[in-house]
């Protein structure tokens, strides 16, 4: 029991630092790119080890309050949580994580968990930005929770399960056995919802990091600030496991190396399709993205599920 | 114009309810089975030689006796409606001429005659034509005629509230005996019959149609007197 | 015969009544339209009770042979209009002491002068 | 045996000897008044005990000695004897209010024309002969003519002249009859005159009958010709509509059931119900637009009299009619007489007992239990259904829905508190250039959804001087002996007494509150109570019974706590409290569609007063009750079809479709579905908040119930080809998408938790009508879990709202200083009902989703998905709004939540909790429940609960989170060591300090890009919808009303119309 316990551990421990590592390394070299896109030189890959590192060396912090307090534990809480339910690599026990403990419906919730505590954590800090952010953010996800709903109904619809793992299993046997060729209306749905929930530029509105501080993070600061930052690389990276998971196959090889490298391929073009988006598109205004949303996604979404239950 | 045009409407209507319905009768060649027992067994149930007094006051006895009493209501009623009047503070005296000669002399003269025939007349009800209203209303009428000739100034509300009071108890009173003495409720034959024909038979008939005289009479001065007052 | 001409007679006043209940408009006349018609029914019931050539149900000593006694009218009938009438006049009676009070108060005699009870 | 003969005898003779003996004493004469009226009630009496032991038929007595076929006949039978005691009870009643009033008592020529009264009603009773109905019905209009002259308003003369004008009109018609009759049978005494009755001439042979009856029925005021009456109404003072409604129309009733023989059945029946239609439903149509209260009264009396003919016509028993014609007897003279005290002394508020009274006779009036109308309109209802005849049930429940409309909303007017503007507070976010918040004190009391004045919202209730009176003690003794009645008589229809047992629980609070016990001690009585009652009915439970007999027990039991929090006196609180508990309870414990519905009308009775208690809830009560009555009355309907099987039994239910839809109907309006849910808003948010919370947790839960109860007997019944249970899964689901959208944009927050609760049980009904093991699992796990969760939340906000005296949630904020414990209470609170792991909320969602997932109803799924997106939103903004963000100034000295609104919050956490780590405590009994029903299709292993499609490891959920949380935690806590607290303004305001923190306090129209997108989806449509039938039947009563034009040639007119009416009616069209 308590070895069994503790190799979970160890495992657990191994999954984290693998997509810790990765989202990190994969958010600082797609800023690179996107600067380079726009003729900057930007900063090293690396940066976002540094800022991290820089904030939670900080000695000085300050407080709002209590939920101030948690609320970066709640969201990274929410991020670790979300990654940990789901396999990251189909076939290895190292990389099952805790799926055993819930499935899809469960990830899918469990997103709202690191939501809610950092928009409490956000909204104790008493400034008026920050609640906006969230207003924002909040009503966006509920727009493009719609979409990818459908789409993952219509894929639980054509696979007779709600178990991540049974999904990915049965898109084995080469290309054409992906969800994304096999329902390419619940992809097509899947991935637009994906481009709110990851909140790049026609999206952005939320945080609108570059331009004036505003957004849910706006009072964090030092170590709460290094906590953001490293649940939004575990998150990032969760996101994007679970829609490799959903459409993509998932990532699977009778070597765990190639396996997490075919993890890291799928993965990086996902992010890298959500930056080309992101750098090509003006940023909407709240109420357009939730229009955008319930609108042309939506229907695709609704067309893959009536495909899917006739 | 429209109204009145619907209003002949509704008339052709409703004649052609009723005539087509009393048109399908025609003259009866006798009485219907009930009145042949009344005329059959009038005589010997009260022997009262008036059928239509035998039938008003004992055989249908009740509705007699409702008939004082709606008359009763009535009055009271009326007396109601005009006594708030005068509580409104209406009670402006208009002059009231004084009653001419002939007037006078005139009530003098029929007076007495007027209640004679009022009394005569209810007591003689069950034999002869009349009864207790006729004559009730008969010695209203003289009433109304001493009001005018001023013979009366004030009706004397004590007397007439006692003898409406004491003619209309005794007239249920009479019923009840009618119950314990006799057959049932408003049975007259708990007095003698008497010899057929004369005043003092019919059992309480003459009785019953002595009160209701007295109780109509007062009852209808009662109502005079009310609008008079006004 | 009779009886039919006495029906006519009672449909008339009737119509008559209700005539002039529907189209006068002082209280009074209306009144007397009330009357008319309590009349023609009076006159329906006495009607009712006729018999061919009856006399009076009012019989002295001599007269009280059973087959005259069924020569007369029906009695009913005469007792129940006599009954209906008295209760024809508490009503009339009753009716005009409200018509003084309703004149009195709308200061006029037309029927529909001044509603104040409606709908 | 007495002679009947000495109700006439006694009567008279008091009336003739009155006057002289008034003269000789008055008190004294008064005294024998009631001693004669009280011979009049003890007479009957003693022949209704004599008849129903000895088996007399009848008791019957010639006048004059002779043998009955000669003279005029007075009879009593069981029924004659019933009416008597009841008319004669009024009279007595009407008597000592009369003779004994305060001011201008009754004395002379009016107590004679008031036993005159008598006489005439006693007559028309017992009379045996056509033409001595005649007179007495003459002697009791003329004698009320009589009493009309007192009136104190002059305008009766106007009135009294239009009903004389159709009185004499009618008795003229029903002298013609006599004659008729006498012309045709030879006689008129009615017992021999069917005998005698041969006439055939053809078409007129049918009509001769014509007068008769008009005379009759114009008598009993039917629609469309009885504007004289009301206009009599209007103007008589409220002893004489007692009189009227109370005394004659039943007396002249009773004279239409003498003649109704007399006529081919084959006529009369059919019309009678077209006669008792139309005036059923045009008077009661009529009385809604009134302003007078009297007219109003009148015109329900009216329609009352219709309701009668419906029953008479419709050859159902005669004793139901009677019952029904003796419940409006006395409740409409009892409404009469404390609409009187209520005209003398104004609102409502501070006269309870003259409150209590008016609405027992507004329920009785209305055929609601526990009156005897109720009993005999569920028999005539179950009659009528057994014949199939839908119309007649119909016409009946359409009108008894009208005539609520405006009973309750005189009742409501009268009970409102004196700032409720009897409209409802604006609940959506104000126009732009409004200011939000406040800029001075003075705002705060302005509008109703603020103001400190309501503070814990106790209803003020004083007991001044005049809150009793002896007047009231008649009425309240009528009150009293009707509801007697009414237990007798519906024990006789089908209630057992163990049964009715708990109800006496209303009435020992009632007595407790008439001993002035102060509220706290009431509620430990009553939470005493509620564990008896839980004990008392545990053994009768099974199956759902017990799981909703914990819920209602346990739900109401924990939130009579909060109770604890009022002070001083709340009268009628706890009576009215424990009354819902009881009535749910009895729900539960129904073995019979007639206990079923009793129980039911109970509870929608005492949660309708529940409501009007609060401080501005008359539109709430108005729009609850009448969507409640709606309900009711569709669930009745489809009741009186089943054949009297009890709806539990679902294996020999009737196949028919009818009542399957009529039902469903009726449960969709009772738990506000989409379209008919505009009610709930309103009523939960304004009435009181402890009494809201118990209203979300539990009460919405009943119509859940009876969907469980019906089960079966719902599903696959197929409605034009759907699946009602399809049909009604969309419902769900739409009501749910709705709920949420509207709660979404609410600034007032007891608003957003009752939109919220109507989007959950939203949930709940997508869950039934799945009908599926797995579909009824997570329906019943969402009702249990919902109960705690929301009884979490709303009692927060209660204590946030007792606390600062607002119910809009921008005027506070950062309370989460001051009311920390609130906080968490709500914090958790919100985690479960948005279904975010791993508190229980997720667990309702992950059964749902998979039942829908698994019935393959993919885009109920993702609508409920979308839904509870929004739920999300709206939860957030709710904790945001209030606990976090910048303090108010006026709140810096705010305390916590006291501690009886506090623990009833721990308990459900304690609850939530449990369930949360360990599921299968709910759902293994869930399964047990549901195991009879339905095959299992999820099994378990350890923890963790498998369904075809998933499976869900609560307990494992439980412990990740638990381990990614502290770690994050315990890191957090190593690097952070040095962490300052800083004040309110310090933040990063481009090195600014804020204005202040009204301005920095985002949270007015929080979703207000939620709105500019999908604003349009909660446009007010539905509210428009039925403002617009509200205007419609307004106006429709308006267009009727003007048919009574006031003229008395144009009702002479209009009468004269009626009989050529009936003459159709009767010879068709020949």
């Amino acid at each position: 029991m308590l070895s069994a316990i503790l190799t979970k551990t160890f495992y657990t421990f191994i999954s984290l630092m693998v997509i810790l590592n990765y989202a990190l390394l994969l958010i600082g070299s797609m800023a690179r790119i996107r600067a380079k896109v726009q003729g900057r030189v930007g900063q090293p890959v690396w940066q976002p080890y540094i800022d991290i590192i820089k904030n939670y060396g900080k000695r000085t912090a300050v407080t709002h309050g209590v939920m101030f307090y948690l609320g970066p534990v709640f969201r990274l809480a929410g991020g670790l949580g979300t990654y940990l339910f789901m396999p990251v690599v189909y076939g290895f026990v190292m990389f099952e994580n805790f799926s055993f403990s819930g499935d899809l419906l469960l990830v899918m919730y469990f997103i709202f968990f690191g939501q809610l505590g950092m928009a409490l954590g956000a909204g104790e800090s008493g400034h008026p930005y920050s609640p906006l952010g969230v207003s924002r953010g909040l009503a966006q996800m509920t727009a493009f929770e719609l979409p990818f709903a459908l789409a993952v109904i219509s894929i639980v619809a054509q696979y007779g399960t709600l178990s991540i793992t049974e999904i990915v299993a049965a898109q084995q046997g080469g290309w054409q056995n992906w969800v994304a060729f096999t329902n390419p209306f619940a992809m097509i749905a899947g991935m637009l919802a994906f481009l709110g929930m990851s909140m790049q530029n026609p999206f952005s509105v939320v945080i609108a990091p570059q331009e004036i501080p505003i957004g849910p993070p706006t009072e964090m600061h030092s170590a709460f600030l290094g906590m953001l930052q490293t649940n939004r690389a575990i998150f990032n990276g969760a996101k994007m496991v679970l829609f490799m998971n959903l459409f993509w196959g998932g990532a699977t090889h009778k070597y765990l190396l190639v396996a997490i490298l075919i993890m890291v391929v799928k993965t990086f073009l996902i992010y890298l399709y959500v930056n080309i988006v992101g750098a090509s598109f003006p940023r909407f205004k709240t109420e357009q993205s939730i229009r955008f949303f319930l609108g042309v996604p939506t229907i695709i979404g609704i067309i893959a599920v009536i495909l899917q239950s006739i | 114009m429209i109204k009145r045009f619907f209003t002949i409407i509704l008339m052709v209507f409703f004649a052609s309810l009723f005539f087509p319905l009393v048109g399908l009768i025609s003259d009866r060649d006798s009485v219907s089975s009930l009145a042949k027992d009344y005329l059959v067994q009038g005589r010997d149930d009260f022997g009262a030689a008036n059928i239509v007094t035998a039938v008003v006051v004992s055989y249908r006895g009740l509705d007699t006796l409702g008939e004082v009493t709606v008359l009763f209501a009535a009055a009271a009623g009326i007396s109601l409606v005009f006594k708030g009047l005068r509580n409104e503070g209406k009670d402006k005296k208009y002059r009231v001429n004084p009653p001419s000669e002939i007037l006078r002399t005139g009530a003098r003269v029929l007076l007495p005659l007027i209640f004679i025939f009022g009394v005569y007349i209810f007591i003689n009800g069950h034999l002869t034509p009349g009864g207790g209203f006729q004559g009730g209303v008969v010695i209203a009428s003289g009433i109304l005629l001493a009001f005018f000739a001023g013979n009366i100034k004030e009706l004397n509300h004590g007397f007439v509230t006692f003898i409406e009071s004491a003619a209309g108890f005794s007239y249920v009173a009479v019923g009840l005996l009618g119950i314990w003495l006799a057959g049932g409720f408003l049975d007259p034959r708990f007095l003698p019959m008497g010899e057929f024909g004369s005043l003092f038979s019919a059992g309480a008939i003459p009785v019953i149609y002595s009160l209701i005289g007295l109780k109509v009479g007062s009852e209808m001065s009662g109502i005079i007197d009310a609008i008079r007052s006004y | 015969m009779m009886t039919n001409l006495l029906f006519i007679l009672a449909g008339a006043l009737v119509l008559v009544g209700l005539w002039g209940i529907l189209t006068r408009r002082n209280i009074f006349k209306i009144i007397i339209g009330f009357s008319l018609v309590d009349t023609g029914v009076h006159v329906f019931l006495v009607a009712i009770g006729y018999v061919k050539n009856g006399t009076a149900p009012i019989f002295d000593k001599e007269y009280s042979s059973l087959h005259s006694l069924l020569n007369t009218v029906d009695p009913i009938p005469s007792a129940l209009v006599l009954t209906a009438i008295v209760i024809g006049l508490a009503v009339t009676a009753l009716m005009l002491s409200f018509a003084v009070r309703l004149i009195l108060k709308n200061r006029t005699l037309l029927v529909d002068g001044k509603k104040e009870l409606k709908w | 045996m007495v002679n009947p003969v000495f109700l006439i005898a006694i009567t008279l003779g008091f009336a003739f000897i009155f006057p002289l003996f008034e003269k000789i004493n008055p008190k004294l004469s008064r005294l024998a008044g009631i001693l004669v009226f009280l011979t009049l009630v003890v007479i009957p009496l003693i022949w209704f005990i004599n008849i129903s032991n000895m088996d007399i038929p009848y008791i019957y007595s010639s006048t004059v000695g002779l043998p009955s076929n000669l003279t005029i006949n007075l009879a009593v039978s069981y029924m004659e004897a019933l009416v008597l005691l009841v008319v004669n009870g009024v009279g007595l009643f009407v008597y000592l209010q009369e003779a004994y009033s305060k001011e201008s008592p009754w004395k002379g020529k009016q107590i004679i024309l008031l036993s005159i009264v008598m006489l005439g009603a006693n007559g028309l009773i017992i009379t045996r002969d056509i033409f001595n109905i005649f007179v007495f019905m003459e002697i009791s209009t003329i004698s009320l003519f009589g009493l009309l002259s007192c009136s104190s308003d002059d305008r009766v003369f106007e009135g009294g002249f239009k009903y004389m004008l159709a009185s004499g009109l009618s008795s003229v018609f029903y002298l013609i009859g006599i004659g008729f009759f006498y012309l045709v049978a030879g006689t008129l005494n009615l017992d021999a005159l069917p005998d005698g009755i041969n006439f055939t001439g053809g078409v007129l042979g049918v009509l001769w009958p014509l007068f008769l009856l008009s005379g009759v029925l114009i008598e009993l005021k039917p629609a469309f010709a009885n504007g004289w009456g009301m206009d009599t109404y209007e103007a008589a003072d409220y002893s004489l509509g007692a009189i009227m409604s109370g005394i004659q129309a039943t007396a002249l009733i009773i004279v239409l059931t003498k003649i109704i023989p007399l006529i081919e059945s084959n006529i009369i029946m059919p019309l009678l119900l077209v006669v008792g239609s139309i005036t059923f439903i045009i008077s009661h149509l009529q009385a809604l637009g009134q302003s007078s209260f009297k007219k109003m009264l009148g015109y329900s009396s009216s329609a009352q009299i219709g309701l009668v003919l419906i029953v008479l016509g419709s050859g159902t028993n005669i004793l139901l009619a009677i019952v029904l014609l003796l419940t409006h007897s006395v409740a409409k003279s009892g409404l009469f007489y404390t609409g009187k005290y209520f005209n003398e002394c104004g609102s409502g508020r501070d006269k309870p007992l003259l409150v209590v009274l008016s609405s027992l006779f507004v329920i009785a009036l209305l055929g609601l239990p526990p009156f005897p109308g109720f009993g005999a309109k569920w028999t005539l209802l179950q009659i009528l259904g057994g014949k199939s005849d839908v119309f007649t049930i119909f016409i009946i429940l359409l009108g008894s829905l009208l005539e609520g409309v405006y009973l309750f909303r005189w009742l409501g007017l009268k009970i409102k508190s004196d700032r409720d503007s009897g409209l409802v507070v604006s609940e959506v976010v104000p126009d732009d250039d409004a200011i939000p918040g406040y800029s001075s004190s003075d705002t705060i009391g302005v509008a109703s959804q603020t103001g400190l004045a309501g503070l814990g919202g106790c209803i003020k209730v004083h007991f001044s001087s005049d809150s009793f009176s002896y007047h009231q003690l008649f009425p309240a003794l009528m009150a009293v002996i009707m509801v007697v009645s009414g237990v007798v008589f519906n024990k006789g229809v089908g209630l057992t007494f163990r049964f009715l047992i708990p109800f006496s629980g209303i009435l020992f609070f009632v007595v407790l509150d008439l001993f002035r016990v102060p509220t706290k001690f009431q509620v430990f009585l009553a939470i005493v109570a509620s564990i008896i009652l839980g004990f008392y009915v545990y053994p009768e439970l099974n199956g759902f019974n017990t799981l909703f007999g914990f819920i209602f027990l346990f739900g109401i039991g924990v939130q009579f706590i909060a109770f604890f929090n009022r002070k001083g006196y709340s009268p009628g609180l706890m009576a009215l409290t424990v009354g819902l508990l009881v009535s749910l309870i009895s729900i539960l414990t129904s073995k019979t569609n007639f206990q079923l519905f009793f129980s039911w009308e109970m509870m929608t009775l005492t949660s309708y007063f529940l409501v009007l208690r609060g401080d501005n809830a008359f539109a709430g009560g108005y729009r609850y009750i009448l969507f409640s009555l709606a309900s009711a009355f569709f669930i009745l309907a489809g009741f009186s079809m089943l054949h009297g099987i009890f709806i539990g039994e679902y294996m020999s239910l009737p196949q028919n479709l009818l009542p399957v839809i009529l039902i469903i109907i009726g449960i969709i309006i009772k738990f506000a579905g989409i379209g008919v849910h505009i009610w709930l808003p309103v009523s939960y948010a304004e009435a009181e908040n402890d009494v809201s919370s118990i209203f979300s947790t539990v009460l919405s839960k009943v119509g859940v119930y009876m969907l469980f109860l019906g089960g079966l007997y719902f599903s696959k019944r197929v409605f034009k080809g759907v699946d009602t249970m399809y049909l009604l899964g969309w419902i769900g689901v739409l009501t749910s998408v709705a709920g949420s959208m509207m709660a979404l944009f609410q600034e007032d927050i007891k608003y957003t938790l009752a939109y919220s609760s109507m989007g959950q049980v939203g949930y709940m009904i997508l869950g039934f009508s799945i009908m599926s093991h797995l579909g009824w699992i997570s329906s019943l796990y969402l009702v249990t879990t919902h109960m705690m969760f929301i009884g979490m939340l709303f009692l927060s906000v209660s204590g946030v709202i007792y606390r600062t005296g607002t119910r809009l949630m921008y005027q506070t904020g950062g309370l989460i200083k001051r009311m920390p414990l609130s906080f968490i209470s709500a914090l958790f609170a919100i985690i479960a009902l948005s279904g975010v792991p791993p508190l229980s909320g997720f667990g309702a969602k992950w059964l749902m989703y998979s039942a829908l997932l698994e019935k393959g109803w993919y885009l109920q799924a993702a609508m409920a998905m979308f839904a509870s997106g929004v739920a999300f939103l709206y939860l957030f903004r709710l904790i945001h709004s209030i606990f976090l963000g910048q303090e108010k100034a006026i709140y810096l000295n705010v305390k916590e939540a006291p501690a009886p609104l506090l623990i009833p919050q721990y308990i459900f956490m304690i609850c939530v909790m449990a369930i949360s780590m360990f599921p299968n405590l709910l759902i293994k009994p869930l399964q047990t429940v549901i195991e009879p029903y339905f095959a299992s299709t999820v099994r378990w292993e350890g923890y963790e609960v498998i369904s075809a499609l998933g499976y869900w490891n609560g307990n494992a959920v439980m412990y990740v989170t638990m381990g990614v949380f502290i770690i994050p935690l315990i890191w957090l806590l190593i690097v952070n060591r040095h962490v300052y607290k800083v004040k309110q303004f310090n933040i990063v305001y481009a090195a600014e300090r804020p204005f202040k923190p009204e301005t920095t306090h985002y949270a007015y129209n929080f979703f207000g890009h939620y709105q500019k997108a999908l604003g349009f989806l909660v446009e007010p449509l539905i509210s428009k919808f039925w403002n617009g039938t509200g205007i419609l039947v307004n106006n429709l009563s308006g267009g009727l009303r003007r048919w009574n034009s006031g003229n008395p040639q144009g009702y002479v007119f209009q009468i004269l119309l009626y009989v050529i009416f009936l003459s159709f009616l009767m010879g068709g069209t020949n």
